[in-house]
């Protein structure tokens, strides 16, 4: 109930921002109509309210006419609430005892008739008028921030946030599921378009993630719950076992020579498969942390049981632990930097290339294997079979990019990396080079020149998106060539090219597990997949939840220098609400009347948060104002309207809704 | 900018809309930064999320003289408060077999998901409505309500 | 002693009602005697011999209580009713049908003529060949008959005329209308004109004994006799639908006591203005599934929302009728 | 579930055979079907590019045939028919105005049009409704060592893949490797048997028809089985003047996938309208 003792005095501005509203809206007609509503004691029409000439004019009022509630009709609240909330408070007034009207995103910009545009700007008034008698005095809680970071994902741009981050002096969690720190980065010969060696420029990086005295590198662990909210999030990682104690093994690969089997007999995941591990192994030379990792589901002593064990025979350290299990460690961070990267495309999926049916169809990133002297081959190009050297390679572009039936988007990188991988492969095979493109992008300091360079180096370009790869020998010196058909459009002919090896440069999509981490922690995605920033061009690097950054190829395709800038840039925001020191928090939570609730814990279950609990003793149930975010939903579940939501109370709200209602 | 603002020389039906903060709203927003021009119905009243919303409110509505209401919520699994959509499309499903058993049209009451994003799926949805309504004609809840309010 | 001070002067009257509230005066049993030792009961057609020209002949405010029970259906109830507030000091709505409307409320799911259809021209047990339909005035040789005129939709007392009091349930708790009644005799202070009396300040649940959890989880709905009820558990968690958690407390919990769910004829609580819009929001929040199929199938086995939610409060509620 | 099914003219004349062999297989398979009432032209024909708007409810006329017969499965095994019926309902779905004339055509002839119908090939039918293992248990011939390429043509996957993979169409396969036969993999199973054009532009047709047939037989194919009369008709009726002209001997058995069930199956040769067709299949009949 609004307190009956004091008179509400309401204060009544219009805004015409320019012409914006001013044109459509009949500013002073509005005013004039509002004056004679209800406890309307000012009312006035001003050209921009949201400058200090404007505000001042509330402020004035307020002290000279003892207004006691103020309403603004301009523009969105989401844009100027807190402008205008700022001018009620500096004039002494409590902030809250403001109500905003949205009369130019909603009315003056999407209307053209202005007749009926005038009624609908006098209802939005009116109903606010209602509303804002009923406002409270309201507090907005202050919580502290907790300095310590989480960052989520151990690519490049999780290890430049991290390293940021930390010689910021603040204390950063770094989860990686794998067990390597490094990502795709780590798996790439040359980085274009300087071509100098990728390794050679992060693995520095890597080790001084794992001697940092501000990093706690958590690799083979997963993020399972996050609870909490801005500046206290909660956060519970569980670290697969990987049988091996991480802080006795010191990565002297004995128990990986000595292991049962003698000879590699799994895929290898670090070389997509184009090479074979045991059981217990390194994941690559440098990985980070060097410790070796027993994988359970191909290892003999968890398949049978029936193991001699040699590796943990050969371990003088005894840093083999078959009885680990999954452990869970709960940390509390005051902010999250999300860095989970993207998932390659699966070539299979473009059928018409026969990936996986010709074996001579390889996809980028196996090549990046291929040409990699610490690859599979030493960096020798050779085909499926391990010893042909082929003599003319096909790199076709946008495979599951800009296609309707795949992915829409363009991948952003593919050119770039195609262009690096002809020269690569050239410089390695001597093989005659085809790029099949659509269009060539490559803007970016020193793309478009390693473009040209390319043009020089004699590979050949054709322009046009690949129609089928297969295996149709039409003259006997195509036989076992494959045949790449693709309509060059430059000439207007469709061409045929028999080759010994196609390469298939795969697009980026949103990584497997983007959806669950999303709802983990509560944020968006865009249509595609890929982590939504809270503005395109403004808010680049922060969500809708606050004190949730994103950063790298998780937000969308991205190369390695926009990624690592993007990492800054998450890092910097994450350092400036740390170094606020608290946030404020919109008090627009849920509050239980005790002597109505009858118990029935209807409302349990409606918050996300667990921010309601039933006291079996009183049986009473309560909220807990600091883990409530205000949705309201168990305010609507009540069947005794024992819950409240400030700022959104029935009252509030049926006013609002008989104020539009009832002229 | 397509203007598919209907003339005002037709009636003009009263939509009273429900939309949440995140999603709804913010497109209602991004619909009028883009200058989408859509029929002058709606009068929005702005929730934290779909899930706030009490079947009272939209009675409440119906009786003192709206011709539709309109829910604009977060697309399933995007809610800002991860499940509140959920919440509040159970309460509508309910709500509208109610609506009908009393006799008001379900076309009289609506729900929609609609993102951030979609400014043109709120221009579209407000205009269908807006049509949709005017072929119904004003609503007679509110005479109803008030002959039997003596 | 009672009988020094004069005694009050008490009426009782029903509009459209099935006769129950009057009973439920009965009901108090011995404390009758009391009631008697305090008050006069100058006006109750169904136990006493009064004829309405009493009453007119009748100061204004004569009467100190007046407990009219049932809705307004038709003008003599209205007549009534009006009549009867000119007497009176203290008006009570007395019952559920008083109160919102009842089970007489549920009329407003249809129209009269569809009720006169049925009645006098359809009824299986009727023979009525010309279809003949009361006529409200008639001229005869005798002189001019007329009998009441039958309202489109039915109306809660407190449509008609200003009321003092509610006093809700069907029947209202006797021992709270001794409560009140006592409360008037011992002269004490009586809560504010238009207040509810003689229900809890909370709804069902609280008074429920059966056990409740916060994982309600329900996925569909069941008829009281296609379930066993276990007796023991919350009866919605069991999925038999129960109108507890929206409606007042006061009753005693008397129905799910007895096994049996609550109906909601007490009502919402102070401050709500719909009582089966809480109960709705209510129930729909204790469902699970997010599937539109799940939920529409778990919706399903509402069966008639409208006639569950409004059993008792049709005309008091925020649409009060059905549209025509 | 019982199909209603839709024969289209080839399968009534040219492409008896396949008819024939399609409702043997049904039968030893016991899948009922109901060939529609008074059924018109697919579309395949001019008339099409005459008036695609009214030909689309021409067309339509049978999907609502098979509304008004109750079913909610139309089955057309030509694969002209397929794409027609397909097409049909896809543009009704997609374009209002379309959909808007089709109705009130089919209107004014007494239906009341929806568009519920769902039209099924019957290797879609076969694959994903009855499943490759039914089919297996039916096999009572041992064809382990005969060399089967599919070829698809281009009407079954385009421009609409309902059922199967566009680009490297699978379900046929899946058939010839149920019925214990060996599936060759080629990558010409939908590249074009020339329609027509074996008749009006005899050079480039048999041309067309040549590099099919040359290559099935290089990857060892004993036999092509289509699911098109008109890919049938072209992949055999030509193949004497084929060879002489490329001087090449491409004589190879053109079988109707359902044929080859029945032969697997074990019917009788009649029954599967083997008697009609051209060139005879010594490896298995014998």
């Amino acid at each position: 109930m609004t307190n009956q003792k004091e008179e509400i005095r309401i204060g009544f501005y219009i805004c015409h921002c320019g012409h914006n509203i001013g044109s459509i809206v009949d500013c002073p007609a509005v005013a004039e109509y509002a004056s004679k509503l209800p406890h309307v004691v000012v009312s006035k029409d001003y050209k921009y309210m949201c400058s200090d000439p404007g505000q001042e004019l509330i402020q004035k009022d307020i002290r000279e006419q003892g207004l006691n509630r103020i309403v603004v009709a301009s523009c969105s609240p989401l844009l100027h609430e807190p402008t205008f909330r700022g001018a009620t408070a500096k004039a002494g007034l409590n902030e809250f005892y403001f109500q905003m009207v949205n009369i130019r995103e909603n009315v003056s910009w999407v209307h053209e008739d202005k007749d009926l545009s005038l009624i609908k700007a006098k209802d939005l008034v009116r109903a606010a008028i209602h509303r804002v008698a009923y406002h409270k005095a309201l507090e907005k809680k202050k919580v502290p921030v907790n300095p310590d970071v989480l960052i989520v994902g151990g690519g490049i741009a999780g290890i430049s946030a991290s390293l940021t981050m930390a010689n910021a002096g603040k204390k950063v969690y770094l989860v990686e599921k794998d067990a390597t720190i490094g990502g795709y980065m780590a798996k790439f010969d040359k980085t274009f378009p300087t071509l100098d060696c990728a390794a050679c420029i992060l693995t520095p990086k890597m080790s001084s993630v794992l001697k940092h005295p501000n990093i706690t590198l958590w690799t083979w662990s997963e993020v399972s719950e996050v609870s909490g909210f801005v500046g206290n999030y909660k956060v519970k990682v569980t670290k697969k076992p990987r049988y091996i104690k991480e802080e006795l093994c010191v990565g002297c690969l004995a128990c990986v020579e000595q292991c049962t089997f003698k000879e590699g007999k799994f895929p290898d995941e670090f070389n997509f498969g184009l090479s074979k591990r045991k059981p217990v192994y390194m994941p690559f030379p440098q990985a980070t942390p060097q410790v070796v990792v027993v994988d359970d589901k191909t290892c003999l002593h968890f398949k049978t049981g029936k193991c001699p064990q040699t590796c943990m025979k050969a371990c003088d350290r005894n840093a083999f632990d078959f009885n680990q299990k999954p452990e869970v460690v709960e940390i509390n961070v005051g902010t999250v930097i999300l860095t989970t990267g993207f998932k390659p495309f699966e070539a299979k999926r473009a059928t018409n290339y026969g990936y996986g049916k010709y074996p001579n169809v390889f996809t980028s990133l196996e090549v990046e294997r291929l040409v990699n002297a610490s690859g599979p081959t030493e960096g020798h190009v050779l085909l499926r079979d391990g010893k042909t050297h082929p003599k003319s390679i096909g790199i076709i572009h946008c495979v599951g990019s800009r296609d309707d039936k795949t992915n829409k988007w363009c991948s952003k990188v593919c050119c770039m990396y195609s262009l690096k991988l002809a020269h690569l492969l050239k410089e390695h095979s001597g093989a005659e080079i085809y790029n099949f493109y659509i269009d060539m992008r490559t803007p970016g300091k020193g793309y478009e020149e390693f473009y040209d360079k390319l043009l020089n180096e004699g590979v050949q370009f054709i322009r046009g998106r690949v129609s089928e790869v297969n295996d149709w020998a039409t003259t006997p010196d195509e036989k076992g060539k494959l045949i790449i058909r693709a309509e060059d459009t430059l000439i207007g002919r469709v061409r045929r090219i028999p080759v010994d090896m196609v390469v298939l440069s795969v697009g980026l999509e949103p990584a497997e597990d983007a959806q669950d981490v999303r709802k983990m922690f509560n944020i968006s995605c865009s249509n595609e997949g890929f982590f939504l920033e809270r503005h395109p061009k403004l808010a680049p690097v922060s969500t809708f939840t606050d004190g949730i950054f994103i950063a790298g190829a998780c937000q969308g395709p991205k190369d390695i220098p926009d990624s690592v800038a993007q990492a800054g840039a998450a890092a910097a925001e994450a350092l400036a609400l740390i170094d606020s020191g608290h946030v404020e928090l919109e008090p627009n939570t849920a509050c239980i009347i005790e002597d109505r609730c009858c118990g029935c814990q209807v409302c349990i279950n409606m918050c996300p948060y667990k921010a309601i609990t039933f006291d079996p003793d009183k049986k009473k149930s309560s909220v807990n104002e600091a883990l409530c975010k205000g949705c309201g939903t168990c305010v609507a579940s009540c069947g005794s309207n024992a819950i409240f939501q400030n700022l959104f109370e029935d009252e509030e709200i049926m006013s609002e809704l008989n104020g539009l209602l009832i002229e | 900018m397509q203007s598919t603002e209907q003339k005002t020389e037709q009636w003009s039906p009263r939509i009273v809309a429900f939309f949440c903060n995140w999603c709804t709203y913010t497109a209602s927003d991004l619909a009028g930064v883009s200058r989408m021009r859509y029929a002058p119905s709606t009068r929005v009243i702005r929730v934290m999320c779909s899930g706030r919303i009490d079947p009272e409110f939209i009675m409440e509505a119906f009786a003192k003289g709206a011709d539709g209401v309109l829910i604009g919520g977060c697309h399933p699994g995007d809610c800002h408060y991860s499940e509140g959509n959920y919440k509040c499309l159970r309460r509508y499903k309910l709500l509208q077999k109610y609506i009908e058993q009393m006799g008001i049209p379900k076309e009289r009451m609506r729900l929609e998901w609609i993102s951030a994003a979609e400014g043109k799926k709120l221009q579209e949805v407000v205009n269908e409505m807006t049509e949709t309504l005017r072929i119904l004609g004003p609503s007679k809840i509110k005479n109803v309500v008030e002959t039997l309010a003596k | 002693m009672a009988n020094e001070k004069p005694k009050l002067k008490l009426a009782v009257y029903w509009g459209a009602a099935c006769g129950g509230c009057c009973v439920s005066v009965l009901d108090v049993h011995e404390k009758l005697f009391d009631v008697v030792a305090n008050a006069d009961l100058v006006f109750w057609p169904i136990a006493l011999d009064f004829k309405y020209k009493d009453v007119e002949e009748m100061p204004d405010q004569y009467i100190d209580v007046t407990l009219f029970n049932g809705a307004i259906r038709n003008s003599e109830n209205e007549h009534m009713a009006k009549l009867l507030r000119q007497k009176t000091k203290i008006l009570i709505a007395y019952g559920s049908c008083a109160h919102m409307g009842g089970i007489p409320g549920l009329a407003n799911f249809t129209t009269k003529e569809e009720i006169f259809k049925r009645v006098y021209e359809e009824s299986e047990s009727l023979d009525n060949p010309d279809k003949v339909r009361p006529t409200p005035e008639v001229d005869v040789k005798e002189g001019h008959l007329h009998i009441p005129h039958f309202y489109e939709d039915v109306m809660t007392l407190g449509q008609v005329v200003d009321v003092d009091y509610y006093l809700p349930g069907c029947p209202p708790q006797t021992e709270r209308l001794v409560e009140v009644f006592m409360a008037v005799v011992t002269g004490a202070e009586l809560p504010p004109k238009g207040s509810l009396v003689g229900g809890a300040p909370r709804v069902q649940c609280d008074d429920c004994k059966r056990k409740k959890s916060e994982k309600k989880g329900i996925t569909r709905f069941y008829r009281p006799w296609e379930v066993t009820d276990d007796g023991e558990t919350c009866l919605n968690e069991q999925g038999i639908l129960c109108m507890g958690p929206a409606t007042r407390g006061g009753c005693g919990v008397r129905c799910i006591e007895g096994n049996a769910p609550c109906r909601g004829c007490y009502g919402p609580l102070e401050g709500i203005p719909d009582p089966g819009a809480k109960m709705m929001s209510a129930i729909a929040s204790m469902l699970e599934g997010k599937e539109e199929d799940e939920i529409d199938k778990a919706i399903d086995t509402v069966i008639d929302p409208a006639g569950t939610f409004y059993r008792f409060s049709l005309p008091g509620s925020i649409l009060r009728r059905k549209q025509k | 579930m019982e199909y209603l099914y839709y024969p289209g003219c080839s399968l009534k004349s040219s492409g008896r055979a396949f008819e024939e062999s399609l409702l043997a297989v049904f039968k030893s398979l016991n899948i009922p079907l109901k060939e529609i009432e008074d059924w018109n032209c697919c579309g395949a024909t001019s008339y099409m590019s005459i008036n695609e708007c009214n030909a689309i409810s021409l067309i339509a006329r049978n999907l609502a045939i098979a509304e008004k017969m109750g079913g909610t499965d139309l089955m057309a095994p030509c694969a002209a028919c397929f794409m027609g019926l397909t097409k049909t309902k896809n543009y009704v779905e997609t374009n209002p105005k379309i959909r808007e004339n089709v109705t009130a055509d089919l209107k004014k002839i007494g239906f009341e049009f929806e568009n519920k119908i769902n039209v099924r090939h019957p290797l879609d039918i076969l694959v994903n409704d009855i499943g490759t293992d039914k089919i297996k248990s039916q096999v009572k011939t041992n064809l382990k060592d005969l060399k089967v390429v599919s070829y698809y043509g281009c009407q079954l996957v385009r421009p609409f893949s309902p059922f199967d993979d566009q680009r490297d169409p699978q379900t046929m396969d899946q058939i010839v490797k149920a019925l214990g036969a060996q599936a060759i993999d080629w990558p010409l199973k939908t590249r074009c048997c020339s329609g027509t054009m074996t008749s009006t532009l005899s050079d480039i047709g048999t041309r067309m028809n040549f590099l099919l047939l040359k290559e099935a037989k290089e990857r060892g194919a004993d036999m092509i089985i289509t699911a098109c009369p008109l890919c049938q008709f072209n992949l055999e009726c030509f193949q004497g003047k084929i060879s002489s002209k490329f001087g090449e001997d491409v004589k190879i058995p053109v079988y109707y996938f359902t044929q080859l069930m029945g032969l697997a199956f074990g019917l009788p040769k009649k029954e599967i309208g083997l008697h009609r067709m051209l060139s005879p299949l010594y490896s298995v009949t014998n």
